[in-house]
């Protein structure tokens, strides 16, 4: 067992889907001798050479529509792209194309495509790289979207979403990168799509994914010693969502909050809202609650703070949720 | 700027026939394969008229007919072997009937039937694609794998890659990313642009002022025109490029002068924008035309073989009129099964529904 | 008055914008002579000029990134994207270019452009050309996004949006533009951000937009025979959306169903069941519901019919938001 | 594929600062106008330096120096006419201050204050694009504008656009559209592509297997490379073009080859990924020292005026340092003032909800 941030887990969960299959290669933008921004892919061209790890040249929908040209050669490319604002480069190729070519061909030609996106705010950058794109994608069908809030998801679902034959927008927190964990790589991984009970609760429901859920794990543990006991549910999986989880922890607390970073309208939030107001009508004693970034740009990093959902926040809209 | 200069068109058939030679492209061909060719021109040309036809009739939703281009097609899809793998646009009919896709899995795409329907990694056809060049940077991406399968370099087994497009199609941005990608990987690629003159009432002047193939100078690969209504010299001259893409010399443009004779498509109405004297002009140089004269001028044809022609392209027209005709509907409930590989239990669940709520209209519900 | 097919309404109204301002420009594939692929512009080149009516080059971000120069050079351009299934091209210049200048330069750059759109399905089309794509745009802030459902709407939408000075992504039905309606020229239309109700009823409120209103008011007619009397409300504006007027309605029905045929999962419908069941938590009778496009990409057009939303299919839905 | 040819580069001032000439190029400056330009360097030079400081004292957020890049932007951003727009990237820190652009508003961007804060329209100098060449696709269009404005053809007041972009940058699809657009519309543009030899990590090489000015022959404009750390050449190539494109001759694509001394950004780590002995080389071609020794070797200058100078730019440094620090936070409500020129309801009750809940922290609340 290991300590070892999200950055490294993800190195790690990606080494041992190349071992395992020598179809993986990987892609992107600096992703080789730089190890990319983030230094993901660190030492993984020297170990395993220039035509499995390589750098392509800057455009995004080269990457994906190149993938996608790999992938029906017989690879699982998985393309980097190094922040979340520049993917809309690729957005025809990833819509268009990548989503819909399993459809297109009935299932004769698949996709083992997975698309590494650093997503959401938080680290004090400039204009597009603090979004949170998820929406874009969890509503295209063809699509499948994770997003992974640990270092020891991280290890796991990587290499799960290389070995998924469908194609995969995998988003990665960014400004949890270098939060560490215990990571037992011998150990039996959650499915994929499935989202998790992170803390149990009986009172309200905390519903996030990706950066938020360290974030509501604070507000819960702050809660606590208010005495309000805050279940937190990690949804990992955004496209397909794991309702039945949902539900049988909203069934328990009968409030749920939904958190995430990206603006509210037609947002993650509102389809749990609307899934969860339709479902468990009679069972629910509040209306499903969004703590959200504003429905704004993201802004200047200097006022990031006030933009992104925090401990206060949450906990605000908690007491709200539980007036009811 | 500088002067323009004239621009050089690889041509080993005249308008009329006859057989003229080139320094750089030649073909030598039996009697047997020269027929053949035509044969492929005609039985071609067949299946898009009789296509037509059937849209006219309100059999198919609509068509996107390839008259006048049959000879790039033919030409370019012959020049292809086995092993290579071709990325069409939604217009190549041509280059289907070359890769042995049966041509009513073209019509069950534009009956709504299907997106196509073959199996693209057996025909080594891609399926059709409609977002403009999307397919250029799939038919790259093919193209590296190939390189890293080592599969380059000997000419006999080398693989290569063709993707078309259109003069229109130049235009975006994706397919000129795949010139940097193709060369910067120095892929084995043709990439076989058919300058048909016109993208749907645009004329090729709103895409380039200068011609076509000059495009890929600017990327570092050599770009070439061809005659596209001379079904040798596009035969040829896609050939070799193949062959320096399979052998490890690269992409090649070919830009395919050739000439859209129909509508865009069944819905467009070309009167709105171009003259009818340029089609005349063009009917000209029509590329069956001179396969036929120079048949006749090789001596190498009778009417039998005419006629044998036109009795095989009556049975195919007829073979693909009752084909059409009796094509099923699909079962709708069948839309929600190749969504995924991994179907989701959200369309399972919406899938179940539809099945009960259908079920339920077959019971007299509702 | 005069009675007007949709595109005939449009034409009408672009024409009248570009009478009004000789900022106005069209810009396009095979606008001008051709007058686009549905003739919204036909004659408009012959009348106006190559230099006010262009066709472009066949690259979409060319068009709407051009189109976003000429507005900071003055101009007020509309760009027609040729069909919804090929926007996405110029997805990256819509959300990260146009739909944020106004914001990057704290309103010293003006963004008055106008981004046409036929979209939704319903025509027999083959991929790409039935595409539903407005919650992508929805869910953008810095965008808004309009939708027409009538002749009238569309003669004065076009013109509000044209003389707005905020980036609008103009969608307008396909497979109604052939549809007639009178239309008074004279007339004072409704402001353009306003939703309204097309038919009163006191059971149930339809919420539809664009292609799915005339749906939804044949849903409603065929409802009455049955002694249900239905509300209709055309939302109109997409982004921003126009709640005071959808909780006026809804607190009179106490019931209500989204109607659309994009995807549910993160769709329009969401954000409105999100709100509604967080707004009117005490006020509605049963939960919002949903009628939409299936969660899978638009089918072979010999499949479309079961696809999109019908009649049936929504009354078959009213049927269960009535029985709670 | 072709002999590969010198590559031809304009250079009026060598390494050494030897003056040389170029047939085509040429400037005549007045001594003033020389000294001029050096301060010019040496000014921007230190507002880099300051800023890279700055940044790393916890000021900034990030810094993209400009450094060894100050020729090519000097050169090209005093070509400018007043009625010229600009459109740069986000390292034109040079470009700006040709703008007469507050160097605190570059600050206030890397700040996390602002998206930059400056008036494009009065500066004619747009916002800087973060999202690789974006602002290409802006440039043409403006251009386009220009030309149905009629103001392009007067060789004094006719107007023309310069679009900044990178190595790395070139091989997206936006700006090869941007190639298509201006060259079928004849803009008046000019495309200004520093090839500074990296886009990151990643190495020219990896964007083209050509030079790059080349690109422009396959759109059918001229392309020119000019030396980018000779700020005269830079001068005198981009005022060609940029007369070029005001007096109605359309676009022309230059690359000013030279060299990022520094890292890509302040958060970058080029020894990751290039050799020290790289740079030590491009060192002996330092754009100020080159400039530096022209002007002894004109014997224009003095030991006063480097004095004066450099008294200049620590007076320049100084103001920003201190700019920088008193720089105010902005306040966080204004967040939601300026996404739409007509606010929406929704816009205004998360104001109205914000400035509530702040005040409630204000005011002691939670
Ligand atoms: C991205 C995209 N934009 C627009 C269209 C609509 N469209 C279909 S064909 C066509 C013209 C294509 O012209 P060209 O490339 O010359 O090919 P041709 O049809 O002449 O074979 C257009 C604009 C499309 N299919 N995809
Ligand atoms: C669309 C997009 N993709 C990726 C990035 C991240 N990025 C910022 S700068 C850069 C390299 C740019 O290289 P180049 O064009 O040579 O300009 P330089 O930084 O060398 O001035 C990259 C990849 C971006 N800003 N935009
Ligand atoms: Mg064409
Ligand atoms: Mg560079």
């Amino acid at each position: 067992m290991a300590q070892l941030t999200m950055a490294k887990a993800l190195n790690e969960g990606l080494r041992a889907a190349m071992d395992r299959d020598d179809k993986v290669v990987l892609m992107g933008e600096d992703i080789g001798r730089l190890g990319g921004v983030f230094r993901v892919t660190d030492g993984l061209q020297k170990d395993f050479g220039e035509e499995r790890v390589f750098d392509t040249p800057l455009a995004e929908s080269g990457i994906v529509g190149t993938a996608i040209g790999l992938a029906m050669r017989g690879y699982r490319p998985v393309c980097e792209i190094q922040f979340d604002g520049f993917v809309f480069p690729a957005y025809d190729q990833i819509v268009s194309q990548l989503a819909k070519m399993h459809a297109r061909s009935r299932g004769l030609v698949k996709m083992p495509v997975v698309i590494r996106i650093p997503f959401g705010g938080g680290i004090g950058a400039v204009e597009h790289h603090s979004e949170s794109p998820e929406a874009y994608f969890a509503h295209t069908p063809g699509l499948k979207v994770v997003a992974c809030s640990n270092p020891v998801d991280a290890y796991f679902m990587v290499q799960q979403a290389i070995a998924s034959d469908d194609p995969i927008v995998f988003l990665e927190p960014k400004r949890r990168y270098w939060e560490k964990a215990e990571v037992d790589t011998t150990g039996t991984p959650d499915p994929l799509w499935g989202a998790r009970v992170v803390r149990r609760g009986t009172d309200l429901t905390l519903i996030a994914y990706g950066p938020m859920v360290k974030t509501c794990l604070d507000a819960a543990s702050a809660a606590e010693e208010d005495g309000r006991d805050l279940e937190v549910l990690d949804l990992r999986s955004l496209s397909p969502l794991d309702f039945p989880t949902v539900f049988e922890s909203v069934r328990r607390t009968r409030r749920a909050v939904v958190v995430h970073e990206a603006s509210s309208s037609v947002g993650l939030g509102a389809e749990i809202a609307a899934r969860l107001s339709e479902q468990l009508y009679y069972e629910m004693e509040a209306p499903v609650l969004r703590v959200t970034g504003y429905n704004t740009p993201y802004p200047p990093s200097r006022m990031e703070e006030e933009f992104l959902p925090d401990l206060d926040r949450v906990l605000h809209v908690v007491d709200t949720a539980l007036r009811y | 700027m500088t002067v323009p200069e004239a621009t050089p068109l690889v041509q080993l058939l005249t308008p009329e026939g006859e057989r003229v030679h080139h320094p750089d492209y030649d073909v030598e061909l039996t009697d047997e394969e020269y027929r053949s060719f035509y044969r492929d021109l005609v039985l071609v040309r067949r299946i898009d008229v009789e296509a037509t036809a059937l849209q006219r009739q309100g059999e198919l939703g609509i068509w996107a007919a390839l008259l006048g281009q049959e000879a790039a097609q033919v030409g370019s899809g012959r020049a292809l072997r086995p092993q290579d793998f071709a990325f069409p646009t939604y217009r190549e009919h041509g280059v289907a009937w070359c890769r042995e896709v049966d041509p009513l899995h073209l019509l069950s795409l534009f009956r709504g039937v299907s997106n196509g329907g073959w199996d693209p990694q057996d025909k080594r056809f891609n399926l059709y694609t409609i977002v403009i060049v999307s397919q250029t940077l799939h038919a790259t991406g093919y193209a590296m794998g190939i390189t890293k399968d080592g599969a380059v370099g000997d000419p006999d087994t080398g693989e290569a890659v063709i993707a078309y497009f259109g003069d229109g199609a130049s235009s975006q941005g994706d397919v000129n990313e795949a010139f940097v990608w193709a060369s910067v990987y120095n892929s084995p690629i043709v990439f076989f642009c058919q300058n048909n003159q016109w993208g749907i009432s645009t004329p090729t002047a709103t895409q380039s002022r200068i011609p076509l193939y000059k495009r890929a100078e600017g990327f570092g690969f050599p770009g070439v025109r061809v005659d596209g209504n001379d079904v040798l010299a596009s035969y040829a001259v896609t050939r070799a490029a193949l062959d320096s893409a399979r052998t490890g010399q690269g992409p090649t443009l070919i830009e395919a002068f050739t000439y859209r004779m129909g509508a865009h498509t069944t819905s467009d109405d070309p009167t709105r924008y171009r003259l009818a004297s340029e089609l005349e002009a063009w009917k000209l140089k029509d590329p069956l035309e001179r396969m036929k004269s120079f048949l006749y001028k090789q001596q190498i044809v009778d009417s039998a073989f005419f006629e044998k022609v036109e009795a095989d392209a009556d049975e195919l027209a007829a073979r693909i009129r009752k084909g059409c005709l009796e094509m099923p509907d699909p079962d709708p409930v069948t839309m929600f099964d190749y969504v995924y590989d991994e179907m989701t239990p959200l369309l399972a669940e919406e899938r179940a529904a539809f099945a009960t709520y259908h079920a339920g209209f077959a019971g007299g519900g509702h």
